[in-house]
């Protein structure tokens, strides 16, 4: 066995006078970092474990450690950054893909962060949010282009079906993770906090287990390329399905869970046998093509009887446009689109940072796509790919985004710190594993809070930047641009966003 | 007329749930603290020799953990068998409080406790050593500082 | 490009009565009502819709251009008389007029629709006539449609709403619904064409107010055909109220709960039927919603609405005289013209309507004052 | 008076707490020979040894009496019961009971020794035994226990903290053969050694020397030998003192026989304590079982009983806690077990002087024996009591960290739910 030439990423600086030697870092640490020599009565560090997930910092409770990136460095160089040397000796190692999780890090630009938006000043007043209503409510679903409502006894009478609608209190949604990828107690969080916020959480690909059924009215039953878990009655048992043709992280790559992660709750649930790989081939078997995908989403609809909306997810890959109306005209209730900086357990790391492009740029071109069509109406959109705030999702509202998923704002929530390691099973914050001693740091009571507390507040601020624009109903804001600006963008991003320059 | 005689049923304990429990330890950690003299962690660990005494045990079985300390029991069956009337059961608070000052060490109490629930404190002669709910506090240190919520303090009366 | 656009920003006065009986009366109690408003507006522009003042001509499509130059009048001449039947044509009666200054050429076309010509394009006559509009207004530089409807029309100008009803001699017609508006533009220096009202067809609105929901709204219509060229959300909201009256065939009471919805606090209470009616309507049309504050009149030919936004960010007064409605920004305005039997606030969203009576029911008149 | 209680110790007070759990108004008087407030009998070895001061004797504080609203009546014997009259007589004065508690406890065996009688020899079983037995020690270098047994392993160690020289003499083969098993015994015998105490086995006194002025010089021991002593504890044990009872006639055999309300064979007359036998649950048999957490919960039950309210003592199993000198040992129901129907688990570690064994009888625990390492000997007491089946766990039961944790899910959570 030769030298491995992989540095440690991070330091672990542990104040002497500070530690107490109680040795809850070390008992927190699932990458085993920290030890404790009883004869030197020391604690130790093995820095190259590390992986700077700061679980050992928060609980100190003497905060005597400190975790930083490791000091030590190559030279600077603008071409080879130590990330890069650092891919290279790994692969150099192994000889295999390099493995990542969560999204995209390499910073493609990120567009949010360049627009702005308006507000009202004189000439029509802002409204105060704690004092008019300021309406969040949101339908997902088919909509007619018309309806028809008629007086009766100067009642009005409503004398058209509509197609199955899901009601939000708020446009934001949990995105698709599924139990398997996350922890049951990370599921019943997503679930419950759904529920006490009047919105849905998504299973992802990893079925229903048995005892969320009862969260059912707030749930999207995923059905991707795996088909795990799904049959008649997980899709019957949530509000609506999603078909997942692809994710942001990984456009046109399957999904794993290895045997590892599968145990009996697992195994039962996503009906595959105990220890076995979940593999999710990368293209759904029996969808080759737009007729093939038609057919599904029929299916699925069949099989629900019409009376929950059936929606299709894909990656935001180049011409997502295109496929967009391609699957809005295959019948689905709904789009959603998963940008570059949507999150996953496992990604190869090369597709995970540069397959896709940014949600925002997908949203702005499917959502004038769909307008210029003329079906805009016929399907809602909704985007998923690293929102971070309340503003993040005003924005996307903004460009024509119905709702938004969150999924790692939500793990973050529950203590998620982005260290990138969920594809190990053994995250440290109890969030991406199926180890039961580490699975309990997810505390559903908290985790419930917690989640909800997050939607709470960034709906507090949705209300408030929507009253400052004088508008009291989200539907006002959708897709209307206008409130919206550029700042420090070209002329073609501009033209693909559909907005305008500040100053303009 | 014989007001002290009738037992109280109050009863107030912390009580854990090992489906959340992470096995920390911080409840222990926080106890010390607690019961050290100087109420600062780093003196308590790091100065003050020898160290006070956890007053709850997390137990483990991986990935079985949870704390476990005194049940404060209806009828504590080491307050009927401390010889020393060290350890009583307060009428007031339902908690079974042990007099250090009166207590001789001679482990009856130890040997009658089915949760195991009462440690040797060695420390300056030898006494009992067992959870008192830290009645001085607005909550028992260890609720306060479990990071999980796995610990509550659970009461009922009669 | 297609986003580029400046949005009118607005504050303004508006008035405006319908005599239910069709009973018609000259401009002059118009011009006092928003004259007593001349406050609200800043001399920026003015104008005002008439209906009932064409009888000789109700089944014609009645065109009121504003020409900026020749080229333009004669460009959107060839297209009219290559699309239309030019049954008759001349210069709109203007008289010089203080405060009115470089008018540009105002002409008046009365037009009908060759019954082939919509055969052979299997289009609906009206749709044709919105087309033509839409056209008119986007592609021919210079040319403005500034009312089309039947039987009615708009006059308007840059200069205090005085002097733009004694410009283009409103105390000669006679009509029985009047809606005026005074404006207090404060992003763009006034241009005639940009003076209220708004008309599309025989639909003509007066708004005050920011509609902060334009950017939607327009996009929302752009869906289904309509082109919104003249930057103002007045105009969306014309173009709001020809879809989901003439095309969706909503009633007037119906559309009004779609653009100024109740809230879901209210709807959620409501008995099932109607609670899942408006429920729908919000599904469908939340996109055109209008948010923001507002006041506005539209005048059609069967009738006048008045109606605030949700909140009643703006002012609103109704009152009743006899088998006349009034509504305005300001109750001196009503006063100013009437002794009303009965004046309110309507609450927010509340729409206040007014349906003429059946034409065969009206009193009969002996004489139009058209002079044309 | 409508309860009397004959005893001023753990069963006698006992007693008044159970009756005033039922009956807050009823009049009780508390009757002792000794003039102590109720004073803890146990912790006399640690007045000897000045580990304990007087203060901090009593088990009850100095209010009790008032508290429990109790007429006490210290310092003269109960000489006759008159069990049909429903009378005692103290002092030549009749009282009248309702109920009758007889807590007389135990006396202290003395074997028949010659010369035993005079200065400087001493028993030691009451507060008195001990206060004599320092003054005593206060100029003596030497003390002979006789008897190796509870009483006579806490009386030296009170002994050795007065730093007199001790012998103890014992009859059996090792100290404490009636609580431990040879493993354990021999483990405290190392430890009392390591103490300097020189341990005599296998022979006893047979005679107190003592010179001319008649202060002891040391014992004559069965075997020849002789050890020199400047006082003399005679700790061999204790019996049941039925002395008093016998005069009410009631059943006894090596102690008073009571019902399973505690009862005695007369009417109105209730026993308890170390002067009654009890059933041991364990072995099966009526015994003396003279241990104070049983002689608390008899009084309280007969206490309860005697003020109307039905409750069966279900018996009881012999538990002893004992530390000398630093060596902590719990033993709990059997101590030593032989035959196939018991399995035994144990382990030891002869440098730390720890050990731990189980006595597993069908799947369920009778004994357990601690030496040193007695931490959570309580939950093992708890399984004795409660005959818990520990068959998923029995390996678990004598490793360093036996807990709860080991337990199967469903019995943990019913243990610890209460």
């Amino acid at each position: 066995m030769h030298k491995s030439l992989i540095k440690a990423e991070f330091q672990v600086q542990r104040d002497d006078y500070k530690c107490i030697r109680c040795r809850v870092c070390e008992r927190q640490c699932s990458f085993e970092v920290h030890s404790y020599d009883a004869d030197a009565d020391r604690m130790f560090e093995d820095e190259m474990k590390c992986v700077g997930c700061q679980r050992c910092v928060e609980y100190c409770p003497t905060r005597a450690l400190t975790i930083q990136p490791h000091p030590s460095t190559i030279r600077p160089h603008g071409n080879w950054p130590y990330r890069a040397v650092k891919d290279i000796c790994k692969q150099a190692e192994t000889g295999g893909m390099l493995l990542s999780s969560t999204g995209d890090e390499l910073g493609h630009r990120i567009y949010w962060d360049h627009l702005v938006l308006n507000a009202s000043q004189v000439t029509n007043p802002s409204i105060d949010p704690l004092r008019e209503p300021m309406e969040l409510r949101t339908f997902i679903g088919r909509k007619p282009d018309q309806v028809d409502v008629r007086l009766v006894n100067g009642k009005p009478v409503l004398k058209t079906e509509l197609p199955p609608q899901l009601t939000l209190e708020t446009p934001m949604m949990f995105g698709a993770m599924s139990y398997g990828a996350i922890s049951y107690n990370v599921c019943q969080s997503l679930a419950r906090a759904a529920t006490a916020s009047g919105t849905m959480y998504n299973t992802g690909e990893g079925g229903l287990h048995r005892d969320f059924y009862q969260y059912g009215p707030n749930t999207i039953v995923q059905c991707a390329s795996g088909r795990f878990g799904v049959h008649r009655e997980y899709l019957n048992a949530g509000a609506a399905v999603e078909i997942k043709v692809g994710q942001g992280a990984k456009p046109g790559i399957g999904g794993h869970v290895p045997g590892e992660k599968v145990d009996k709750e697992i195994s039962i649930t996503r009906m595959i046998p105990v220890g076995t790989d979940a593999l999710s081939p990368a293209p759904h078997h029996d969808i080759y093509s737009i007729e093939d995908l038609r057919q599904l989403i029929y299916a699925l609809k069949e099989a629900v009887e019409y009376k929950k909306p059936v929606g299709v997810k894909i990656a935001a890959v180049h011409n997502a446009a295109a496929i967009a109306s391609g699957i809005v005209r295959a019948g689905a209730d709904f789009v959603t689109l998963d940008g570059l900086r949507g999150g996953t357990g496992a990604a190869p790391t090369r597709t995970r940072d540069s397959v896709g492009m940014p949600i925002e740029l997908a949203l702005a071109a499917v959502d004038q796509r769909l307008r210029e069509e003329g079906i805009r109406n016929n399907a809602s959109l909704i985007v998923a790919g690293g929102f971070r705030n309340s503003t993040d999702v005003v924005k996307a509202i903004a460009l024509g985004a119905d709702a938004v998923y969150i999924g790692t704002a939500a793990l973050i929530s529950l203590g998620c710190t982005v260290c990138q390691k969920c594809y190990t099973g053994k995250c440290p914050w109890g969030i991406t594993t199926q180890d039961p001693y580490l699975t309990k740091r997810v505390n559903p009571e908290i985790g419930t809070q917690r989640l909800t507390n997050l939607l709470r507040a960034w709906s507090l601020e949705i209300k408030e930047i929507l009253g400052g624009m004088g508008i009291n109903a989200i539907e006002s804001l959708r897709g209307n641009r206008l409130h919206l600006r550029a700042i420090g963008l070209n002329e073609r991003e501009l033209d693909v966003l559909g907005v305008m320059h500040a100053g303009e | 007329m014989a007001t002290k005689a009738k037992t109280t049923k109050k009863r107030r304990r912390v009580q854990a749930d090992e489906k959340v429990c992470i096995g920390c330890k911080l409840c222990e950690v926080a106890c010390i603290v607690a019961h050290s003299k100087s109420k600062n962690i780093i003196r308590a660990f790091n100065e003050e020799t020898p160290r006070a005494l956890s007053r709850v045990l997390v137990e483990e079985s991986k990935p079985l953990t949870f704390a476990l300390q005194c049940r404060h029991c209806d009828d504590p069956p080491c307050a009927v068998a401390c010889m020393t009337g060290a350890l009583r059961k307060d009428p007031e608070t339902g908690a079974v409080l042990h007099d250090r000052e009166k207590c001789v060490g001679c482990w009856m109490c130890v040997m009658v406790c089915p949760y195991g629930g009462i440690q040797r404190d060695m420390r300056e002669g030898k006494a009992a050593s067992k959870c008192d709910l830290c009645l001085e506090l607005d909550e028992p240190a260890c609720v306060a500082a479990c990071p999980n919520a796995a610990l509550f303090v659970v009461e009922d009366e009669d | 490009m297609h986003y580029r656009f400046e949005k009118d920003m607005s504050a303004c006065g508006l008035t405006g009565f319908i005599n239910r009986d069709r009973k018609r009366v000259d401009g002059e109690a118009i011009m006092s009502s928003i004259c007593n408003m001349d406050e609200r507006s800043n001399g920026q522009g003015g104008g005002f819709a008439a209906y009932g003042i064409y009888p000789e001509h109700k089944d014609d499509y009645a065109f009121h251009m504003l020409y900026t130059d020749i080229d333009a009048k004669e460009i959107t001449e060839k297209y009219l008389d290559r699309h239309f039947l030019i049954i008759e044509d001349g210069e709109l009666p203007t008289r010089k007029t203080a405060g009115i200054v470089d008018p540009p050429v105002i002409w008046r076309y009365f037009l009908n629709v060759d019954e082939e010509v919509l055969h052979m394009n299997a289009c609906d006559e009206e749709d044709y006539v919105v087309e033509a509009v839409m056209y008119i207004n986007a592609e021919i530089p210079g040319a403005f449609v500034m009312s089309s409807g039947k039987n009615m029309g708009a006059f308007k100008a840059v200069g205090f709403p005085g002097a733009v009803g004694r410009f283009y001699k409103l105390d000669e017609y006679k009509a029985w619904t009047w809606i005026a508006h005074g404006r207090f533009p404060t992003n763009t220096p006034g241009w005639w064409g940009g003076a209220h009202p708004f008309t599309l067809l025989d639909w003509s609105i007066v708004h005050n107010g920011e509609i902060s929901s334009y950017g939607i709204n327009k996009r929302y219509l752009e869906m289904f055909g309509y082109k919104a060229t003249l930057m103002t959300d007045t105009e969306v909201t014309a173009y709001l109220f020809d879809m989901l009256l003439r095309r969706h065939k909503l009633s007037i009471e119906v559309a009004t709960m779609a653009i100024a919805a109740p809230f879901w606090s209210q709807i959620d209470h409501l008995p099932d039927g109607e609670r899942k009616a408006l429920t729908a309507l919000r599904q469908v049309y939340g996109s055109g919603l209008l948010n923001g504050p507002f006041a506005f009149i539209l005048g059609h030919k069967d009738g006048m609405v008045g109606i605030n936004d949700r909140i009643k960010l703006r002012p609103l007064v109704a009152a009743e005289q006899g088998n006349t409605l009034y509504v305005a920004n300001e109750e001196a305005a009503i006063r100013e013209i009437a002794s009303p039997d009965r004046v309110w606030m309507p609450t927010a969203g509340e729409p206040v309507i007014a349906n003429l009576k059946p034409e065969k029911d009206s009193i009969k008149e002996k004489t139009s004052c058209i002079k044309v | 008076m409508d309860y009397v209680i004959i005893g001023n110790s753990a069963a006698g007070i006992g007693a008044v707490e159970g009756i005033r759990q039922v009956d807050q108004t009823g009049s009780i008087a508390i009757i002792s020979d000794e003039p102590h407030h109720t004073y803890s009998r146990p912790l006399i070895s640690y007045y000897l040894g000045g580990k304990v001061e007087q203060h901090n004797m009593y088990f009850r504080p100095k209010t009790f009496y008032r508290d429990y609203d109790v007429e006490p009546m210290l310092g003269n014997p109960v000489t006759v019961i008159d069990a049909a009259g429903h009378t005692v007589t103290v002092a030549g004065k009749k009282i009248k009971y309702g109920k009758l508690l007889v807590a007389t406890g135990g006396s202290p065996f003395v074997p028949p020794i010659e010369n035993l009688a005079g200065s400087d020899v001493f028993t030691f079983t009451k507060w008195d035994d001990a206060k004599a037995l320092a003054k005593a020690a206060e100029k003596a270098e030497r003390a002979v226990v006789i008897g190796g047994g509870l009483i006579g392993l806490k009386a030296t160690e009170g002994l050795l903290n007065l730093g007199l020289n001790v012998t103890v003499v014992e009859l059996a083969d090792r100290v404490l053969s009636t609580i431990l098993d040879e493993k354990a015994s021999q483990i405290f015998g190392t430890h009392l050694k390591s103490l300097g105490v020189t341990l005599i086995t296998g022979d006893t006194a047979a005679a107190v020397n003592r010179d001319g002025e008649g202060s002891v010089t040391g014992v004559t021991l069965k075997g020849g030998n002789t050890v020199e002593a400047d006082v003399v504890v005679v700790a061999i044990g204790v019996v049941p003192n039925t002395v008093l009872a016998d005069t009410a006639k009631v059943k006894k055999e090596r102690g008073i026989i009571v019902d399973e309300h505690l009862m005695t064979s007369a009417k109105d007359i209730y026993a308890a304590g170390d002067c009654v036998e009890t059933f041991d649950i364990l072995r099966h048999i009526r015994r003396p079982q003279p241990i104070w957490p049983n002689a608390y919960e008899q009084g309280r039950t007969a206490g309860i009983n005697m003020a109307g309210q039905p409750l069966a003592y279900k018996g009881s199993f012999g538990m002893n806690s004992i530390e000398v000198k630093g060596l902590p040992t719990i033993t709990v129901g059997m101590y030593d077990a032989v035959g196939p129907e018991y399995e035994i688990l144990a382990k030891s570690d002869a440098e730390s002087l720890t050990y731990k064994k189980v006595i597993i009888h069908n799947d369920r625990l009778v004994g357990a024996v601690f030496v040193n390492d007695i931490d959570r000997a309580g939950i093992m007491t708890g399984l004795i009591k409660d005959q818990v089946n520990v068959k998923a766990f029995k390996h678990d039961l004598i490793s360093d960290n036996f807990g709860y944790a080991v337990f199967p899910e469903a019995l943990r959570k019913e243990r610890l739910s209460s």
